[in-house]
């Protein structure tokens, strides 16, 4: 029972850590199939993190923080198809550049707007969070332990971020291998000469998917600030943007294995957790820093274990011309 | 010296001075400073470890009198610095440098992690408390072991979880992750949680509010953040100790050498105000007077974290 | 949109950085201005700060040393068509290496000890880079992400040795002891003042100039020998490569190597220059660094070692602008530093067109 | 979005026809740089007919038609169709105004199938399905009218050549083109997918479309074309009813001399056998077997051809043999080496005197973003005369260059020149020369004047003959039946992998090549 409890929570947690990555993977996908890196996810969720943050502290409206953080990083993934799109600078370089700056700015305009030290005030009054939607009669579920917890931990009491960023799976393997925008996008990626004779515009698909991938990573940092947390700090992002590009290559570019990298990061990190300071069997109690890296050391051996090659969108990174 | 050029200086560590934590504490002893004798300071916020000496270098030459550093990072600098310039008076905070214009100032966070982990174990109902530290280091593993002594002393029985956040600088600055090791340790059955993980701690604090349970605070007192649901925090007067090493170079009084601060000092304490006045009840209350008035006098001896 | 403009190689090289440098501290200016405070003050004490002084040149220097060697790790990789995200991790392990080297033979002359933590660092640097290329060359596992978890790894790795086993007795800070003095790389100022030269006591040391010689030996090897040629049709062209009878997984393998080797400089410059001792998170970014200062300098030596000084003045500048502009805070000057990286970075061909139409016009057209 | 026109008004198109030609260009002039690709090229293309335009590689035929594509902008000039000015600011507004084009480098989503390619950019509406279905729909009926089968659900990139391009065509018909842009059809099909592919050309005719054809070989000029316009250097230099002119005309007026259109040579002296390959079997990297026990010898002094139906395995054979890839059973043996056991990779064959010219050169040949000079050291880039001690010799390789480019006319002469701003056929001249200057004693060449001029083709043939007579063996992989009979001593026939059959080059023909080819089995096969 206590071991049944235990897995649940973990498996609830899992869903909680893997939603910002999901989200952020998921805008990935959409960058990278269109040929564009997107190694600014980590600079647009923080952006994004940032104004969502702010504008519901002065609101006092978690949906006009979302409304932010997705302008925010929108206007990011602006910059960022200016820069490489139309100017055909180098991506990485712009993504840098773009997740510096971010890192800079976030701070220092909140000093100048709360004066908290580059923090946001915390996000205490009603509506300024996007809580936990409890689902029909989870509390008394809980009293039937075995399918009640499981109702009531793992399927009720997320926040709707988290629903929506799982919905976003299908949806976007439909966008991608359903529609004529997934078509377009996944051939740029592949051949945008291709599609440039096929008489489309090679730079307006990727402008699409560059901004696809701003609402995404919006999404993503909305959901860090104000409802995983309450309120901004400095580099509350701490490296998920990387690794969520990590899960997106581990996934292949496509949806559904996105989401089970997504999934295996955020549980080996759960479970991380939870094995820190326990006498593990032959071994006993392993350094935490060991146990810290766990998840990372677990990733390496899973690729190249099994998952084999990831093979990239061709034309990624290459910014386009018709010269050879 | 006269006031005209007595030139205070102070060096923040890499959390700045607006990390609501110890850095912020020391700000704002010089700023208390500043407001009651109208001196003002000069200050720094490093962003890489060349910039520590380099930064005190600078106010030396720029006739800076004291130079305050913050934070035990700063001990290799401090002692070169202070070599180089004799005529300057240097507090270093959290470390030890042995030197004829050196002050090291350290505190005994053990003590006010214990009477935290007395005032955890005295609340918690189901027997078992969390702590979550930003990094496995010496300081952390400090807080660690004096909470947890607190929280054996109370009741031998009591379980601690103990859950460190990461091996990078992120750890410091993660409130995400700390939200979740909090709510797992709440999954495991705990019911007051203990940060010292820096502005993690925030996310860890607020995952104690969204479920209803118990936190508390460290550094500076965190009472106000969640009126409710802050128990207490471990507080440590890094303002007090600028504060008076600024008075004492300006009096006069300054001396070099070693000053510890303890619960007898009142460099350490547990907080207690109106935001958590509700929680501390009067048996409580009376609980860690005594546990307080015991370490003071030496009768509890509560172990401190030492590097072997 | 025809393909970007051809401009004279002078203003290639010399023109275009300058004017993309000028709009990126124009708008910084209007930033400062919004802040209250003279961009023109703000300007001439980034400017000083950097530059104004043999302090301020000798620190710009310091920091540019750290990404010089970072900066020519990632390059190397890049050539060979791979993207090291984990000079940070390689350079941790390279440092420890060193540091290693140093702590142990500390007290030994330093011209023994020096080439011992050259090795040290290079193999540390090396051996860390040599997992994720294997893994690329012979599972096809992404070097994407290995490097990236290989970075946390080698944290992780990192704070267990110095919390467990490396700190130094009594003491709280998770640090070693301080190396003895045959480990400790000479300063500048000391050498010159071996011939006579006096110049500022700063961080910058010998590291400097195997740096530069580190950039010298990475020119020659990718433009001037065979393996460098080998190296960059693998990275261009794999099936080319396959058809030339060069393997790319040998390739692969042999440019992760060199360029972990590369990182592992770093310990060079930070622990045995500046900081004598081993301590936590020393690299402090420099890996990440390195990425943008590659890209910015076209992943040419010269480039990097240009971009690794503009960097080093960026870091240097900002802090003393900060310092003396106490408005100014550090997360500016990292505003700042981004907009420089854009301007000079990624928008580099904004300005080229209008450019290349203003000299052709002097020029009397193409 | 563009309208699908699948039948155009046959009427109107009829009175459009009597009126104004389908396309004409007027003074048409675009520069590369230095590079004056096309000088006020004017030229008229009417309704239901088919011209043919040719030139020397780098005449600026590509550029031309790319103009019209809307892919690249002239400098000046004008386009009318129908007789109406047209600007074509990019490919879109060509397909709008009924321009399809097959272009030189298939412009093909290689993982994508058939169907995805067609559709891209023609969908039909937001969503797939509705338009893939119509699509296929309509791709089956284009498909029985043209002779244009293709497997629809098929991934490109296993198909062979031949069929990509039936996409290719197919992507244009698709969208409704009534001027068809072909820029070197042929130069990857069969005779048997030639004969098909005219015969397609000719339905298209019927139709009324207008169709232009950029080819090198002028028996598909003189057997297809009505008109047929030539290019120098950028110029028009001739336009002619097909009629009216003959071969031996075009390719003077083309190559600005007179030249050989067959290769003279005389009989072969065989010497003693430098490679033997025997009981090969390769393996695709999807383990199927495309080179089925084959066996053969290679003698000094002779040149072996091997024919067949593109995608029979050949171009496995070839790569096996260079050691790009390695066989699963067999064994190579080269003047007494056994190349498979000892594990010899390329560059050690080549060392050995094993040289290799690849048929996808742009893939595998070359690195378009290299220097020529670079380029000509591929391969061959660790040899002492390439090296001074550890160090590149950067005069010796410039200086390499140079001759290698003076020797095979490659144009511009330009060693430091990015190869991709070569033509195609320049291109291919330069891969050539590096190959056969290292004189080998054994040359692997696979399709060598896939691609060139015609000017170009005699000048490689001679140069093939040249080596073949100082004792060399040649083994030449085509699908050029012209090439294999004009050059081959000896004809092998491979046929699904396997070699059906072996004819002395003196008394093959086409017909029996042909035969042989479709997989009947000859005389001297096992
Ligand atoms: N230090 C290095 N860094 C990067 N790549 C290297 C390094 N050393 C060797 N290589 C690569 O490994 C390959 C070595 O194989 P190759 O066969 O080309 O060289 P080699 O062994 O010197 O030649 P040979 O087989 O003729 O003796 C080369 O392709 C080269 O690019
Ligand atoms: N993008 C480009 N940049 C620079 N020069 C180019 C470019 N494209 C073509 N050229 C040059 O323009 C000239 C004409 O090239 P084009 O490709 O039109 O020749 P072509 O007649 O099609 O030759 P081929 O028969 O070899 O395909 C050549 O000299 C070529 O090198
Ligand atoms: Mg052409
Ligand atoms: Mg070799």
């Amino acid at each position: 029972m206590e071991t049944y409890t235990l897995i649940v929570l973990t498996l609830a947690a899992t869903i909680r850590v893997a939603t910002p990555l999901l989200l952020a993977a998921l805008a990935g996908m959409f960058s990278e199939r269109s040929g564009v890196i997107d190694l600014g996810l980590e600079g647009k969720m923080l952006g994004a993190a940032f104004a969502a943050a702010a504008v519901s502290a002065v609101t006092g409206s978690a949906w006009l923080g979302l409304a932010a953080g997705v302008g925010t990083a929108l206007l990011l993934g602006l910059l960022l198809g200016f820069a490489c799109i139309t100017h055909r600078g180098n991506q990485v370089v712009a993504a840098m550049a773009i997740n510096i700056m971010v890192a800079g700015l976030g701070p220092t305009l909140a000093l100048a707007w709360f004066n908290l030290g580059g923090q946001t005030p915390q996000l205490d009054g009603p509506g300024q969070r996007f809580a936990g939607l409890v689902w029909p009669w989870a509390q008394q579920a809980r009293e039937a332990p075995v399918p009640g917890l499981l109702y009531a931990e793992l399927l009720s009491g997320h926040n709707l971020i988290v629903y929506v960023a799982l919905a976003l799976v299908p949806l976007s393997a439909w966008v991608l291998y359903r529609t004529r925008f997934g078509l377009r996008l996944r051939a740029v990626g592949e051949n945008p000469l291709a599609v440039d004779t096929a008489g489309i515009s090679v730079n307006g698909l990727r402008y699409q998917a560059v901004l696809i991938s701003g609402l995404l990573c919006g999404v993503a940092g909305t959901y860090l600030s104000t409802a995983a947390s309450a309120g901004f700090v400095r580099d509350m992002t701490a490296g998920k943007g990387y690794l969520a590009l990590a899960a997106l290559i581990f996934g292949k570019w496509k949806p559904w294995p996105t989401l089970g990298a997504c999934l295996l990061f955020a549980f080996t990190d759960a479970l991380a957790t939870r094995l820190q300071g326990v006498e593990l069997p032959l071994v006993g109690v392993v350094p935490v820093q060991f146990i810290l890296a766990l998840p990372y050391a677990l990733t390496v051996l899973l690729l190249a274990g099994f998952v084999g090659k990831a093979v990239a969108p061709k034309a990624i990174g290459v910014p386009y011309s018709k010269d050879k | 010296a006269s006031a005209k050029d007595f030139s205070p200086a102070i060096v923040y560590d890499f959390g700045g001075k607006f990390d609501r934590s110890f850095n912020q504490s020391a700000s704002e002893g010089a700023e208390k400073f500043k407001k009651d004798t109208g001196i003002a300071f000069r200050e720094f916020e490093i962003t890489n470890a060349a910039q520590r000496e380099q930064a005190m270098v600078q106010l030396a030459r720029r006739g800076a009198t004291v130079i305050v550093a913050v934070g035990f990072t700063q001990a290799s600098a401090v002692e070169r610095v202070a070599k180089q310039f004799p005529a300057v008076k240097f507090t270093l905070i959290d470390a030890v440098v042995d030197l004829p214009n050196v002050q090291s100032v350290n505190f005994r966070e053990q003590e006010s992690s214990f009477l935290c982990g007395m005032a955890a174990a005295l609340v918690s109902k189901t027997g078992k408390v969390g702590f979550v530290g930003g990094m496995d280091i010496p300081l952390i593993r400090k807080f660690a072991l004096g909470y947890t002594e607190g929280v054996h002393y109370v009741n031998p029985q009591d379980e601690v979880f103990e859950n460190m956040t990461g091996t990078t600088p992120a750890a410091w600055g993660d409130p995400t992750k700390g939200a979740e090791l909090a709510k797992s340790q709440f999954g495991r059955g705990a019911d007051v949680v203990f940060h010292a993980a820096g502005a993690t701690g925030i996310g860890v604090m607020q995952a104690a509010k969204d479920a209803g349970l118990l936190s508390i605070g460290c550094d500076s007192n965190q009472n106000y953040l969640h009126p409710g649901s802050v128990l207490t925090s471990a507080v440590k007067r890094v303002d007090v100790a600028v504060y008076k090493a600024f008075q004492a170079a300006k009096d006069g009084t300054w001396k070099p050498g070693q000053l510890v601060l303890g619960l007898a000092e009142e460099g350490v304490d547990y907080s207690l105000d109106q935001y958590n006045r509700a929680l501390i009840t009067p048996e409580i209350e009376a609980r860690l007077k005594q546990a307080k008035a015991d370490i003071i006098s030496g009768k509890i001896k509560v172990t401190e974290y030492k590097v072997q | 949109m025809s393909a970007p403009r051809k401009l004279p190689r002078w203003a290639e090289l010399g023109l275009l950085p300058l004017v993309n440098l000028t709009a990126a501290l124009l708008l910084s200016g209007l930033v400062v201005r919004l802040l209250g405070e003279s961009p023109w003050a703000a300007l001439k004490l980034l400017a000083d700060g950097a530059f104004g002084s043999q302090e301020a040149v000798g620190y710009t220097l310091y920091y540019a040393t750290s990404y010089i060697f970072t900066g020519l790790a990632v390059a190397v990789a890049y050539h060979a068509g791979l993207f090291n995200i984990g000079a940070e991790g390689q350079a941790y392990v390279g440092g420890l290496c060193t540091g290693l080297v140093c702590l142990g033979l500390g007290t030994w002359p330093f011209w023994a000890v020096l080439p011992l933590a050259v090795a040290a660092g290079a193999a540390g640097g090396a051996a860390w880079a040599f997992i994720p290329g294997w893994l690329q060359a012979r599972r096809g596992s992404h070097i994407v992400i290995t490097t990236i978890m290989f970075n946390f790894l080698a944290a992780a790795l990192m704070t267990y040795l110095l919390v467990n086993v490396l700190i130094r007795p009594g003491q709280q800070s998770p640090e070693s002891r301080e190396f003895g003095p045959g480990g400790v790389m000479p300063p500048l100022h000391e050498l010159l003042a071996k011939v006579g030269l006096t110049f500022a006591s700063t961080p910058l040391n010998l590291s400097f100039v195997l740096a530069l010689l580190a950039a010298g030996f990475v020119a020659v090897f990718i433009w001037r020998t065979r393996w460098g040629y080998a190296l960059r049709v693998a990275g261009e062209n794999a099936a080319a490569a396959g058809y030339a009878g060069i393997s790319p997984a040998r390739v692969t393998i042999g440019a992760m190597l060199l360029s972990g080797a590369l990182a592992g400089g770093l310990g060079l410059n930070e622990l045995m220059g500046a900081q004598h001792r081993i301590l936590i998170d020393f690299p402090g970014g420099a890996g990440f660094v390195g990425i943008a200062v590659a890209l910015m300098g076209r992943n040419r030596p010269l480039g990097v070692i240009g971009a690794a000084i503009l960097f080093g003045a960026l870091a240097q500048g900002g802090s003393q602008l900060s310092f003396d502009m106490p408005k100014v805070n550090r997360d500016m000057v990292v505003v700042i530093q981004g907009l420089v990286i854009l301007f000079c970075g990624a928008l580099e061909n904004v300005f080229r067109g209008p450019l290349a139409r203003l000299l052709g016009q002097r020029e009397g057209g193409a | 979005m563009r309208a699908v026109r699948l039948n155009p008004c046959p009427s109107v198109v009829e009175d459009l026809h009597s009126i104004y030609p389908a396309l004409e260009l007027r003074g048409i002039e675009k520069r590369f740089g230095a590079v004056h690709a096309n000088r006020g090229v004017s030229m008229s293309v009417a309704a239901g007919s088919i011209h043919g335009l040719i030139g020397e590689n780098g005449a600026g035929k590509s550029t031309l038609m790319n103009i019209v594509y809307g892919f690249h902008q002239p400098d000046a000039g004008e386009i009318l169709v129908n007789g109406k000015r047209v600007t074509l600011p990019a490919p879109h507004a060509a397909i709008a105004a009924g321009i399809g084009m097959v272009h030189q480098h298939f412009m093909l989503v290689e993982n994508f199938s058939v169907l995805e390619n067609v559709v891209l950019g023609a969908e039909g509406g937001r969503r797939l399905a509705g338009g893939l279905a119509a699509a296929r729909a309509a791709l089956e009926k284009l498909g029985r009218d043209y002779g244009l089968e293709v497997p629809l659900d098929a991934v490109v990139s296993e198909l062979p050549v031949g069929l990509q391009q039936r996409v290719e065509i197919l992507k244009a018909l698709y969208r409704g083109a009534e001027i068809l842009i072909l820029d070197e059809p042929t130069a990857v099909l069969t005779p048997q997918e030639t004969t098909q592919f005219f015969q397609m050309l000719a339905r298209l005719r019927e139709q009324g479309k207008a169709v232009i054809l950029v080819t090198h070989k002028l028996r598909e000029i003189m057997s297809i074309t009505d008109r047929v316009t030539v290019m120098r250097q950028g110029a028009v230099v001739g336009e002619i009813a097909t009629k009216e002119t003959t071969m031996r005309e075009l390719a003077e007026k083309m190559v600005g001399r007179a030249v050989l259109l067959k290769v003279e040579k005389g009989p072969a002296q065989p010497g003693e056998v430098l490679l033997e390959a025997k009981n090969l079997v390769v393996r695709n990297t999807n383990n199927v077997t495309r080179v089925k026990d084959v066996s053969f010898s290679l003698r000094a002094g002779e040149i072996v051809g091997i024919a067949g139906v593109a995608g029979n395995g050949q171009s496995e054979l070839l790569e096996a043999l260079a050691g790009m890839t390695a066989p699963s059973e067999g064994e190579i043996r080269f003047r007494g080496r056994y190349l498979v056991r000892e594990q010899l990779d390329p560059k050690a064959r080549r060392r050995l005197g094993l040289a290799h010219v690849p048929e996808d050169r742009l893939r595998v040949g070359v690195v378009a973003r290299f220097s020529a000079q670079l380029n000509a050291i591929l391969g061959y880039h660790d040899r002492a005369a390439y090296n001074r001690g550890p160090l590149l010799d950067r005069a010796a390789i410039v200086a390499g260059c140079e001759a290698k480019m003076q020797e095979f006319d490659v144009r511009p002469p330009n060693p430091a020149l990015r190869l991709g701003a070569f033509s195609g056929g320049n291109q291919q001249k330069l891969v050539l020369a590096r190959e056969i200057d290292a004189d080998p004693a054994v040359l692997l060449v696979g399709q060598p004047t896939r691609g060139v001029d015609i000017g170009a083709i005699e000048f490689i043939h001679r140069r093939l003959v040249a080596l073949r007579d100082a004792g060399k063996a040649v083994l030449l992989v085509s699908v050029e039946l012209d090439e294999i009979l004009g050059l081959a001593d000896r004809i092998l026939v491979m046929n699904g992998g396997e070699i059906v059959g072996e004819v002395a080059g003196a008394a093959a023909t086409e017909e029996k090549l042909g035969l042989m080819m479709a997989g009947v089995r000859g005389e001297g096969s096992a």
